[in-house]
């Protein structure tokens, strides 16, 4: 019967005029109870498989599990659909799917006139209106004027679709995600199979609750069909991808698969220490579950001994890595002037949120940059890096475990809340091969001296057990031959000079600064860093598509930064910096390379929307002269 | 071969562990002028590890002495070992990563009660619930010697230092309740000057599988001489101190006086020999394996006797780094020859053409 | 008057404290919406502390509740009283600063087991052993919760959490023993759902001059339910709780069975209570003044039963910040009227003439 | 006996032809145990007290009780007396006195051509030699030449001068420093009655050893007399010093001073909370020393601990107060954001030393100023001040407490391990009036928000056991209505706002930045902050003195920056900030006002000396157009 009935949908499928769309951008919104999460997911699936390019986020309430009906229970999953490259996850939702009142309440402020709105009107009973906070109707007093409603009775016709096939009622109600993913399938032409074989494969051993959500499924996305008229039904065309097998990524996996790999080629165990804090704590959870891979997880008592643990790991020959947020960055301060000091290979991982102190957990922020540049008592400096984008968490692993091995030094990789959860298409890179970077220790005991330093400064790694060169490492100020503590006052200066020409050196083996878009001389550059990326790209690409003379330079080494960076900046008219804080960036460049950066703050806790860049950069060119 | 395959196979010795030559205590100093205060009885506690290093043969090469700030975690510098002077309270944090990248390693973590105790505190407590393989030894001389005198977790109550010109407020911590709290599956009491105990009991928590604790009474002749006279001055010590050995009795002031459990309450209580002997007094034969009187004995303080010796030594000792490094066996059997590649395929893929 | 007098008199309360109105435990709930999830054992703390406070007629105006961060430390925001949800781990230091400045305040400490027992551990033992005088509630779900299911330092060894998928392999802290060798001077266990008890436990801990620790097993009905099942479920909690009571035998099993002095060791043994009762069975009386029982009572585990109520109340106890007033009293009177200028004209002073 | 002597010494006083001198630097160096510290205090109170203006510093070994005899065991003592203000402790010793091998072998380098090197032959036996790690006698090998060397059997003729006192011959020895004393005080025409006087009351009850003591002073004293012609004799006039009483006093009696009367004058108990570190642990000891003065003192068991009482004893309605070094800041970090969140008057004191890590806690360094302003997670403003001398401390530790209590904020108030041990002469301050900057706390109940704010931007005060008043406070972040928990996007950019205008308000209150000598427009301007105040004073003024066209501009706050500063700068051809650290004042001037300051950077563990700075000074107004 089901396959009938998905016969029929096949049958109808060639039918209606769809619209063609180059993008869309639809979000799912309920009750942490309602699978909205797992609902996007399977979008996504059909989506990507469609050949689409895509860019997804899952906002999850700050509570654990809110009483059903609240607005700050709410769950939502925003995904943007297009036949060409997008970075961001879309400004505002073309289509908003509100399961409850409450959904509806916390979305309307991001909804654009015109908005299409799927309603529930089962829900929309007089305690779900005043558990969201509505005084009336919005359905009746006018507040959704604005948008086109859909109002569908998704789970009553959910309870029908699921009828016999031998769930509970509350399981019915449960499979109300799978109508509306069917319908939203329907809408924008994308396939049903994979969702189809997903479910067979997630309730291999439920069959009534597979056949339930298949049912569902088949049922929305009939619904749609037949009702043509109502639903408006698009279509959206392939985007052009490189060729290669492609998967989803979040930042939280790019970085856990990027550590691994790094660490492979630099031939070094894998020691991970963490305390767990949101957002970073994901990226502990997906190392732990991979100790098949050989990768050691320590969940320790507090930031301090995770830290403290990575850096007894990098001393004994491993790689240490360490990953927090804010508040745990702060802790381990005193630990990394430890590392700086004795001169150990350290990752650090900062998945940046909104502070200060506590602040916000869930949402993001990038306003960490000072600490992680400056932040340390003494002149103690680190090497800092910023991912653009959840793929390139997985390059910048990678690059953080070579630079720190190699330069024998700490390296603090930025992420932020943003880039943890959003996901997008990424193409499997080549793996396997010969380690590209490995690790030389030093074994020569003919005229050894810990802190004898190389061409680029950098002193020798010696794992303890090799024979014949047991030594002593401190964070006393250390002579600048023997490594034994002084006091000498020329030793200091020299010490000193030397950490920082090592970090220094980091930025002579690195390519020049290039412009993203736009080259030197512009009249306006943007210049960013971290996950303003997505933003900034697609807002200077639709500038200079007006004709606009605008440049984007973003910066994925901090510190040290490129060489020439001082040199091309000079060359622009005016710069902008767009950051999500009150302006770090800003402040960085102006006291490296004396240019009048001019900061654009954004600190709501969510990312730059590309229209408010847009009309940033418009602004500018206006009253420029 | 899996792509993994290099990982975890690297901290294989870089020559055969062998049985390593001979060597004298001498041997195990480093070429670094020691530096503490004439008189301080951290000389002799360098000494008698010095001396437990020999008796173990151990390998200087494959030995990590790792410590947090203060007179005592100067200790590393002073050993011609691998050593690690960190910084203040973290040395077990330190010393757990280097177990956790390698277990081979003999690894020992040396701090003050400051260090240990103040600062370090949670550290400590959880480098034992762990049973990180190592020996964590604690100098406690009631005071902090480095900063030049003031209070410690471990300064009696009433005591006047720089930074109680009125004397100390709160009560001192007991190191050895305080770590067999934490869980910790050896303890051991020493003094610093009892040169024949002090090497034997190191060799004894050295040879404990998983973390051994050593507290062991120091004297800080500059800021707090004599804070332990009441127990280890040779005037005193035979009545002020029960030498503890696995099955014999508790025993003190030459076999006149004893230790038995009390009659009115669930404790320890002092006794007198009479002419039938020990046994007929009732005098408790000491169990190291016991946890439960390892907290009485931990928890005696003058005018009780102090214990001194292995309190608590749990036969069904293991280590957390072999833990951990077991799980990770036990994953790649499940999953032989995965690698990352296949790693990334588990989520559902698609092909672009070129 | 003094130049100094205005100091150290500011706490004076800003009204006679009188004896304040009943108030209903509703009374002490906060305008805030409750945001635990539904089913959570804090629920039912949330009650028994609003209970207690009722009881004790405690004035919402001079009292204080500190968090640090997790479930748990969201308690300060659904009380009506003075509140400071402060950062992970620090409550117990944040409330020393508090009791320092104001002796006058009612301060209660409120965190989970990782708040308190992995980052406060160190915070912890202090405010223990200095006694600082309040209330600390430790609500033990053996989870961290607020971060969605991580192990804590209080999950058995096994448990598959988000951060421990092949089980956890360290073993547990037991809160009680490590507040016991802290020193601490009252030391209670009651359980969430135990509405009878637990009031009972918090007014009792709260008339404690000093630091005084409860330890509240806590269901977290997301990320570890029924962690503590074998104790608490009504099916099996006759057997598997003894519940203390100052003065009377430690009875188990509706009077079935008892704890008795181990026969063969230092520690306590199940008994089953013949015919003869229990006294001839030698069930041992719990006395809330014996430490050492305490300590036994305290480590006692599954499949021996859990000690519920007050293990340990001494009754020499004094608070840390009314010891640190007497002696900033005692130099006052030492030295009377003594202000800033006299203190700066100790030194040898010169003039200069105009 | 003893009368009699003084009688002669007094008599033959008007005879020698005494060298007018405008100023002297005297050093005195031996072993910890030879009273270096003891002689150093006497010889400070009697030039204080004959009426010449000067600076101390006393320098002790890094070692509790190194071993006698070796280098790391040498203590010294170094005094700047003169006939008018200085602001350093001199550059180098005109008069060194070496007790021993050890302490010429320290001082050696430091010593200019000329000098007067004061030595006991007595001490110059093989093994003191070898011990030093001299491989020659330095008296022998030439390495003297460039000096004038007096020696003296200072050991002999002490137990000389001191038998039949009953002293024994150890505690004879230990008399040498007074004997050395007595000398340099006939040396440069100084009063020995007040040392005298101090025998006295010191060893009241000791007799034998005043009797020892005294007679070795009188000795030394007899000894310039007799052997003129050897001895050279100056003398040092007046210094014009404002009227008033007058005592010596170094950073950490008026940094302790300071805290007690800023307390006092706000009406507030004053808490201080602390973890032993060198060098801030004096700080503690000295209050714990007068509680008599109402002051709680409170151990913590570690940095965080006590930043945390702090604040908690702030929210009570006391001002807490913490004081740490480098690495204890780096440790404070997390609690100082929870600080400024919920918006709490907090004092931190950094007295910086030489990092990265432990580094050279004894000696000194300027840091952790870019950590002071900028190294916390999220954006986190905070006031930062700086003392740039001794007494200076008092006035800003009160000032620290003026802002934090009104402003509502943490103040971080930066010494350094100079300032923190330097002495130098002070005017007692008047005391004891009504409090000048009395607190009121809130206690209306009528529309009560904790977070409401004034016309500053400042939230009232509430102290808990307000009547009516009871309210939640939260590191998370807050309504900027209610103050309940809020993850409202807007909201949290206007409090990020809010705490970011509530900081800089307290610059609108303060007065402009004026130059401390020279004005606008000068061709150079040395612009400087904390402890350099000394040397850079000096140098301008001698550089000026020479009709060099260069301005001195001291920061005592740091942030906010004062309202006019940027204006200021922009006036000067050139700016040169001397800064003992890799340029982290140049990088925070440069990012604010975007002026082309360049840094002098010094980081020896040690001040910058006078003629550095002149030098630099001269080097860059030759090469300037
Ligand atoms: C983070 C930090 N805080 C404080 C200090 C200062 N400090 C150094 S050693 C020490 C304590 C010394 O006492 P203890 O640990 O008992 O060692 P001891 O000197 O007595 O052997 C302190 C507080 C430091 N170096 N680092
Ligand atoms: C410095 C710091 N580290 C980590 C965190 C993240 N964090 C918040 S609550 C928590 C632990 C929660 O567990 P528990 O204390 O047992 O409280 P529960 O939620 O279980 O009641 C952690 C690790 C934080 N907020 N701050
Ligand atoms: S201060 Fe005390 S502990 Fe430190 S070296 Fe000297 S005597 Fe030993
Ligand atoms: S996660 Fe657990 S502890 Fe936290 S509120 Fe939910 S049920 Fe309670
Ligand atoms: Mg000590
Ligand atoms: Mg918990």
């Amino acid at each position: 019967m089901l396959d009938l009935e998905v016969g029929r949908a096949e049958a109808g499928r060639a039918a209606p005029a769809r619209t063609r769309l180059t993008s869309v951008v639809v979000r799912l919104s309920g009750d942490s109870g309602d699978g909205i999460q797992v609902a996007g997911g399977q979008l996504t699936l059909s989506a990507a498989l469609s050949g689409a390019d895509l860019e997804t986020f899952p906002d999850f309430p700050a509570e654990i599990r809110a009483p059903a009906g609240t607005t700050f229970g709410v769950s939502s999953f925003q995904i943007h659909i297009a036949d060409h490259r997008v970075h961001t996850v879309g400004d505002r939702p073309d289509v908003l799917v509100a399961f409850n009142p409450a959904a509806l309440k916390v979305n309307l402020p991001d909804l654009p006139p015109g908005a299409l709105v799927i309603l529930d009107p089962g829900s929309f009973r007089k305690r779900e209106l005043e558990r969201a906070g509505f005084a009336a109707d919005p359905r009746e007093d006018g507040t959704l004027r604005p948008f086109r409603v859909l109002e569908i009775e998704i789970g009553e016709l959910t309870r029908k679709a699921t009828a016999g096939t031998g769930v509970s009622a509350r399981e019915a109600g449960r499979c109300k995600n799978f109508w509306a993913l069917g319908l939203i399938l329907w809408m924008y032409d994308r396939d049903r199979a994979p969702v189809a074989a997903w479910l067979e494969r997630r309730f291999a051993r439920e069959p009534e609750l597979l056949a339930a959500n298949r049912a569902a499924l088949d049922a929305g996305h009939l619904f749609g069909e037949v009702s043509e008229l109502l639903v408006p039904a698009f279509t959206i065309g392939r985007a052009q991808l490189p060729p290669g097998t492609w998967r989803t990524v979040n930042g939280h996996e790019a970085l856990a698969y990027g550590l691994i790999d790094g660490a492979r080629n630099a031939g070094l165990d894998l020691v991970y220490c963490s305390y767990p804090i949101t957002p970073a704590s994901g990226i502990l959870q997906i190392l732990a579950g991979l100790r098949a891979l050989g990768v050691t997880t320590f969940q320790a008592e507090d930031e301090i001994a995770a830290v403290c643990a990575a850096i007894g790991a990098s001393y004994a020959g491993a790689i240490g890595v360490t990953a927090t947020s804010g508040p745990g960055l702060a802790l381990k301060t005193e630990a990394l002037g430890l590392a700086v000091a004795t001169e150990l290979p350290l990752v650090v991982i900062d998945v940046q949120r909104a502070g200060p102190s506590t602040g916000m957990p869930t949402k993001t922020e990038q306003s960490d940059l000072l600490q992680a540049v400056w932040g340390r008592n003494g002149d103690t400096p680190l090497v800092v890096l910023a991912a653009a984008s959840p793929s390139d968490c997985f390059t910048l692993a990678r690059e953080a475990i070579r630079i720190a091995a190699h330069h024998m030094t700490p390296v603090m990789l930025l992420s932020d809340g943003f880039l943890a959860n959003a996901a997008e298409p990424w193409r499997l890179p080549e793996l396997g091969g010969p380690p590209e970077f490995p690790v030389r220790f030093h074994g020569r005991r003919e005229g050894f001296r810990p802190y004898a330093r190389d061409a680029r400064g950098v002193r020798p790694w010696v794992r303890p057990g090799t024979p014949g060169l047991a030594h002593r490492i401190s964070g006393l100020e250390r002579d600048f031959e023997t490594g034994a503590i002084s006091y000498d006052p020329a030793n200091h200066a020299r010490m000193t000079e030397a950490r920082w020409a090592k970090v220094q050196a980091v930025a002579r083996a690195l390519p020049e600064q290039a412009c993203e878009q736009g080259g030197p001389g512009a009249r306006l550059a943007l210049v960013g860093f971290g996950s303003t990326y997505g933003p900034i790209t697609d807002a200077v690409g639709r500038a200079r598509a007006r004709g606009l003379d605008v440049a984007q330079v973003h910066l994925r080494h901090l510190w040290p930064l490129p060489r020439n960076l001082g040199a091309l900046l000079s060359t622009f008219e005016r710069i902008l910096v767009p950051e999500m804080n009150k302006g770090q960036l800003t402040a960085l460049l102006r006291a490296e390379h004396l240019v009048p950066a001019e900061p654009l703050s954004k600190v709501t806790g969510r990312p730059f929307t590309v229209e408010e860049l847009v009309r940033a950069i418009e602004a500018r060119l206006e009253d420029a002269p | 071969m899996s792509a993994q395959a290099p990982v975890l196979q690297s901290p294989a010795p870089e020559r055969p562990a062998l049985q390593p030559a001979a060597r004298q205590p001498k041997d195990y100093a480093s070429d670094q002028e020691v530096r503490w205060c004439p008189g301080c009885g951290d000389y002799a506690i360098l000494k008698a590890v010095e001396r437990a290093l020999a008796e173990l043969r151990a390998d200087p090469d494959r030995t990590v002495f790792v410590s947090g700030i203060g007179c005592a975690a100067r200790f590393p510098h002073y050993l011609a070992t691998y050593g690690f002077h960190g910084i203040h309270g973290r040395a077990p944090a330190i010393a757990t990563g280097i177990k956790l990248a390698r277990p081979d390693l003999d690894v020992w973590v040396v701090g003050g009660d400051g260090d240990m105790l103040a600062i370090g505190t949670g550290h400590l407590v959880h480098a034992l619930r762990r049973d990180v393989d190592m020996v964590i030894l604690i100098l406690n001389n009631a005071i902090y010697g480095l900063t030049k005198g003031q209070a410690s977790p471990t300064t009696p109550v009433g005591t006047r230092t720089a930074s109680t010109p009125l004397g100390v407020v709160e009560r001192p911590l007991n190191a050895c309740e305080v770590a067999l709290a934490a869980g910790a599956r050896f303890v051991a009491r020493g003094i610093d000057v009892q040169q024949k105990v002090l090497p034997e009991l190191l060799v004894r928590a050295h040879a404990h599988p998983g973390a051994a604790l050593v507290e062991i009474l120091q004297n800080c002749v500059i800021y707090a001489d004599g804070a332990f006279a009441d127990v280890t001055d040779k005037a005193v010590e035979a009545e002020a101190q029960v030498q503890l050995r696995h099955g014999e009795p508790l025993l003190l002031a030459h076999g006149r006086k004893g230790l038995r459990p009390a009659r009115d309450r669930l404790g320890l209580e002092l006794v007198e020999i009479g002419p039938g002997g020990w046994r007929e007094a009732g005098v408790a034969v000491h169990d190291e394996r016991d946890r439960a009187a390892a907290m009485l004995l931990a928890a005696l303080q003058p005018p009780m006797p102090v214990a001194v010796g292995v309190l608590f030594a749990d036969p069904a000792a293991a280590s957390y780094e072999r833990a951990v490094r077991a799980q990770i066996e036990e994953a790649r059997a499940r999953e032989p020859g995965l690698d990352l590649d296949r790693v990334l395929r588990r989520a559902r893929t698609w092909t672009v053409a070129g």
